[in-house]
């Protein structure tokens, strides 16, 4: 079943910059899909389109087959995660406890619950030791497992990631990878680590200027070298054998 | 005013190449702000062909008549407030386009029609220049740097604090919270401290790169006016005595009726 | 409680366009002086963040002002006065322009309202008295509450004075007076209770932020001119107050006053001449003029100057879009 | 020559975190060092310190055989070019080009030189065409390039970088390493992305709970698998052989 359809989207800036062209692809139920392309190719735009930050100037979104009315982005928003590009954006309440608390809070759950998802969801995150700092006195990478750990909260079905491992050191970036592989969760992840793309994500989509140029199975795209180069992009790391 | 329009100064910040220096703006619309004011409080459409310098103006600037307008109705109510009282304390009668009525009324009329007038004529003449003009002629007019760089960070902070605001708003209404004034100020504390940090971060990030407390510097000639800005301005100042001394509507208006007639 | 443009009359706005230009000038030079560039940020962060409160506002019914908080106190505490003034002077000028609240003639008189007496007047006479003389937060609580108590009110009294001066509207002093001062009192307690939660909450949680702003030495010369402007507003207030209060239909007063029908029988006070002064210093069509031709003003002359507005717009409107094309805008 | 001397450095933020601990190193001139370690464990703290942006409780810092005083940091600041971890607090102006001129502005070169300096660090870097554009409306990554640009434009004498990669597409991320590489400058890099260190840095600081764990050559001490973990690290992803 698809849970996202987009279908011949179109969007600019209010100044003008053609940020998406004329874009399609779905996202099917329990898959992880990776998006990559280089700077400024729109894939942060995609997500926030995706959840009704910004609206289309042509074409439509389809989620679990229903075009989004604003009923229907209540409910999206509801099953759905997102992890913004910059983690300042997410963190706003004094305490880091209270922050991971604020979504499921809202989602009606007992006071007992919601203590008990909040803790579980610092302890995959790894920064229990930080519950009661103020979120903005953490360091870079902390912000993101913050940030994170309030989306985990929530238990959403699907989770839009923007960059979810920039920031954050080898050992945390392998743990989330281990998180979102282990989930049966729908995932979409913007990022350049391609890396983790090769860990996780079954498909990946390669944007270029606001376009889709590419949409295949994982191992079949990115150890194309040549077609990789000319999207502003590298074959992952590890593929690159240093000692050949 | 609305959170929506801390955002608007942005509609400012496009580059929108200055016709004329934005020195030489800034004072002929301090002039016609004087004339318009220095109107007798009981004279109304004496000082109507005044109104041909912001149409002027903003028949060059790029500003969306809609938004003038918007900005226009937010502040008319006060000034709405404080002329609506003349009437009732101000009741002489006088005969005024053939019908009686209080001197208090055409005062009131006079006061909004002095509104009508300046207003835009200040928002179209800081939407030519945009705020970076506007900073560099005041730091080109001699203007202490403290102030001008204050002018520059207040725009600038102005812009974060909305940005922030509007990030946490954004993510409260995703994660499915509401803003209410019960919670508001659980929203200002963290906002302000958060502010706060940020800001000691970009003065840090200015102080590396060698900032000694002065935003533009002198050398770059701002305020070189050219004989184009000097005939704008003269030609102006021209206009509006002789709508101050001379009866324009009617002098223009006896000609036509006359030669109807 | 910004002043419009539409507001003030030329000569009002030109004194306290040159009063506000010189405290600011002096401001800035002690801060030069001080040579302390550390808080530069937090002005403009804590600018900002007065600059959206008041965005909160209300108009005041029959004053033609609006009621907001006035966070020149909040600043001061922050900043100390000077960086407190010059950043109410962007404040006030980033709204005149940017949001047609006040105005460019009348940010003078704004500038000296709400940024003379909170942070040179409320914030060193009141504030640091009471906050030294009573310890901890309760010391910052009252001094806050009391200071902005006293600085609104002052600014208030001034927006009247400057109204009346100006003689634009027509309405009763007495009334005015009592409107302004009583809903800036309300203001004043609300705002200083603001100020005081603030600076709790930040002193708690931003230790560091507070410190430097009592020691920082005044130059004497900004004391000098500060003891000036106390003292001259205090006289014109002074005198102003007394005068009020002698001509017990203050109402009448204003009316005639302005309107001009007893002008001669007038009584000669002070203020009073020197508003006429300045009256027909500045005003080139007295209000006698403008009598008389109401009175001759005929049928004709008023088609003519209908007519004649009506071409003159178009002729304006005619040439922008002229020059629009020749210049190949959109 | 010693470009840095770090001596006994303690520091804890206000609010009583305790951030470095006694920590000492040096910074050689022409070197091109980089510091590795878990989140939180200071390493921006540290880069902080060394730009004077944050004063030490404890030991001191030498630049160039001086201690920082008031006038040597002035000195200091303008042979210096620091990259903070967030871009968004380093540009501020209304365009990318006013911004990277800002420094050289302060720099007191003519307006000529500026927009030299301008127009090629711009070059470098690949973001010719956001000249104009207003620094709040890139995207993260370009934002990153701009704050770079700003940095180049000054041609400092020694780099502080802040994890300069994050959020930089491969390619991007590939010329900046190019640049550094080619540079005959000091060079301070705080990274989590090891491969980078393996590829352009000589020697490698490993921090954790801001304490210097192990300072060293390059190869030695990444390739060390137990030790990096023991860190809160990896090694190279270039060195997970996928086929193996
Ligand atoms: N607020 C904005 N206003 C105008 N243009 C914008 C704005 N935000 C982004 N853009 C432009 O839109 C394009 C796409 O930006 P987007 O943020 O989606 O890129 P991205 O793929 O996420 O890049 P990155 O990998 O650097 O995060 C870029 O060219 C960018 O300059
Ligand atoms: N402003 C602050 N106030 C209090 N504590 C802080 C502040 N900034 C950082 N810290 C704490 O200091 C420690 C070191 O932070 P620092 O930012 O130096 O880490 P880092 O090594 O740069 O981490 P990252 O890789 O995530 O960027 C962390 O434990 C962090 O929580
Ligand atoms: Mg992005
Ligand atoms: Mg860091």
């Amino acid at each position: 079943m698809k849970v996202f359809e987009i279908e011949n989207i179109c969007y600019s800036y209010p100044d003008g910059t053609k940020a998406l062209n004329d874009l399609s692809f779905s996202v099917y139920e329990g898959e992880i899909l990776g998006i990559a392309g280089a700077n400024g190719s729109g894939k942060s735009t995609l997500l926030m389109l995706m959840m009704g930050c910004l609206s289309p100037l042509h074409g439509k979104i389809i989620y679990e087959g229903e075009k989004l009315s604003k009923q229907k982005l209540m409910i999206m928003r509801r099953e759905t995660g997102i992890l913004f590009q910059d983690p300042d954006d997410q963190l706003f309440l004094p305490t880091v406890w209270e922050d991971v608390a604020f979504g499921p809070r809202n989602l009606g759950l007992t006071e007992e619950e919601v203590a008990l998802r909040v803790n579980s969801a610092l302890r995959d995150t790894g920064i229990e030791a930080l519950a009661n700092k103020a979120p903005w006195k953490l360091s870079g990478g902390e912000k993101t497992l913050a940030a994170l750990a309030g989306l985990f909260a929530m238990r959403p079905k699907t989770l839009l990631l923007d960059e979810p491992t920039s920031g954050l050191d080898p050992k945390s970036r392998r743990e989330l990878i281990n998180i979102i592989g282990r989930t049966k969760n729908t995932a979409v992840i913007a990022t350049h680590d391609l890396d983790m793309v090769m860990d996780v994500c079954q498909r990946v989509v390669i944007m270029k200027n606001g376009t889709i140029e590419s949409d295949g199975k994982v191992p079949g795209v990115l150890t194309d070298r040549e077609f990789m180069a000319s999207c502003g992009l590298e074959i992952p790391l590890s593929l690159t054998s240093r000692f050949s | 005013m609305r959170l929506k329009d801390l955002y608007r100064t942005e509609i400012y910040d496009e580059s929108r190449g200055p016709f004329f220096s934005p020195l030489v703006l800034l004072a002929v619309t301090f002039v016609y702000t004087v004339a318009v004011v220095s109107f007798d409080r009981y004279q109304t459409f004496r000082m109507l062909p005044l109104a041909a310098y912001p149409i002027f103006i903003g028949s060059f600037a790029r500003v969306s008549g809609r938004d003038i307008f918007r900005k226009m109705l937010t502040v008319l109510p006060f000034v709405i407030f404080i002329g609506i009282w003349n009437p009732f304390f101000d009741t002489t009668r006088t005969e005024y386009l053939g019908i009686m009525i209080s001197m208090g009324w055409i005062s009131f009329f006079s006061l909004i029609l002095k509104f009508l007038l300046i207003v835009p004529a200040t928002l179209i003449m800081v939407a030519a220049t945009g705020f970076d003009g506007l900073c560099r002629t005041a730091a080109s007019l001699g203007l202490p740097d403290v102030l001008v760089t204050q002018f520059f960070l207040l725009q600038r902070y102005i812009r974060l604090l909305a940005e922030e605001t509007h990030n946490i708003v954004r993510a409260r209404v995703f994660r499915g919270g509401k803003i209410t004034v019960a919670n508001a100020g659980n929203i200002c504390g963290p906002l302000l401290l958060r502010c706060l940090s940020r800001s000691e971060r970009i003065h840090s990030a200015l102080m590396c790169r060698g900032f000694g407390g002065q935003l533009y510097h002198k050398h770059r000639r701002e305020n070189r006016i050219s004989v184009h800005d000097l005939i704008f301005v003269l030609t102006w100042v021209l206009f509006f005595s002789m709508v101050r001394i001379f009866d324009m509507p009617v002098l223009i208006g006896d000609l036509i009726v006359g030669c109807v007639f | 409680m910004h002043m419009a443009d539409a507001l003030v009359s030329p000569a009002v706005g030109g004194v306290f366009w040159v009063v506000s230009a010189y405290l600011t000038a002096k401001s800035s030079a002690v801060l030069k002086k001080s040579d302390d560039t550390g808080k530069t940020a937090l002005m403009g962060v804590l600018a900002a963040f007065v600059f959206a409160s008041q965005m909160i506002n209300f108009s005041i019914p029959g004053t033609g002002s609006s009621g907001h908080i006035g966070g020149g106190l909040l600043l001061s505490i922050f900043l100390g006065p000077e960086r407190a003034f010059l950043s109410m002077v962007s404040i006030l000028a980033v709204q005149a322009f940017f949001f047609a609240d006040g105005g460019l003639l009348a940010l003078g008189c704004n500038i000296f309202n709400m940024g003379f007496f909170p942070c040179f007047i409320a914030y060193p006479f009141i504030y640091i008295k009471l906050s030294e003389r009573i310890d901890g937060t309760k010391g910052i609580f009252w001094g806050a509450v009391i200071a902005s108590i006293a600085g609104l009110i002052m600014g208030a009294f001034f927006v009247v004075l400057q109204t009346a001066f100006s003689g634009i509207t027509s309405l009763p002093l007495n009334m005015f007076m009592l409107l302004m001062l009583l809903i800036h009192f309300a203001i004043g307690a609300v705002e200083g209770f603001a100020t005081a939660m603030a600076v709790i909450y930040v002193y708690s949680k931003m230790p560091g932020v507070l410190t430097e702003s009592k020691t920082e030495n005044r130059h004497k010369e900004m004391k000098r001119a500060v003891a000036v402007f106390a003292l001259l507003a205090l006289m014109t207030g002074g005198l102003f107050s007394f005068y009020a209060s002698s001509s017990p239909d203050g109402l009448e007063w204003s009316i005639e006053g302005v309107a001009g029908t007893a002008e001669i029988e007038a009584p000669r006070s002070l203020p009073h001449s020197f508003s006429a002064l300045i009256h027909e210093r500045f005003a080139p069509l007295p209000d006698y003029a403008f009598k008389n031709k109401a009175a001759s003003e005929n049928m004709g002359t008023t088609v003519s100057g209908v007519v004649g507005s009506i071409i003159t717009l178009a002729i304006a409107l005619a040439l922008g879009m002229f020059f629009r094309k020749r210049n190949g805008r959109q």
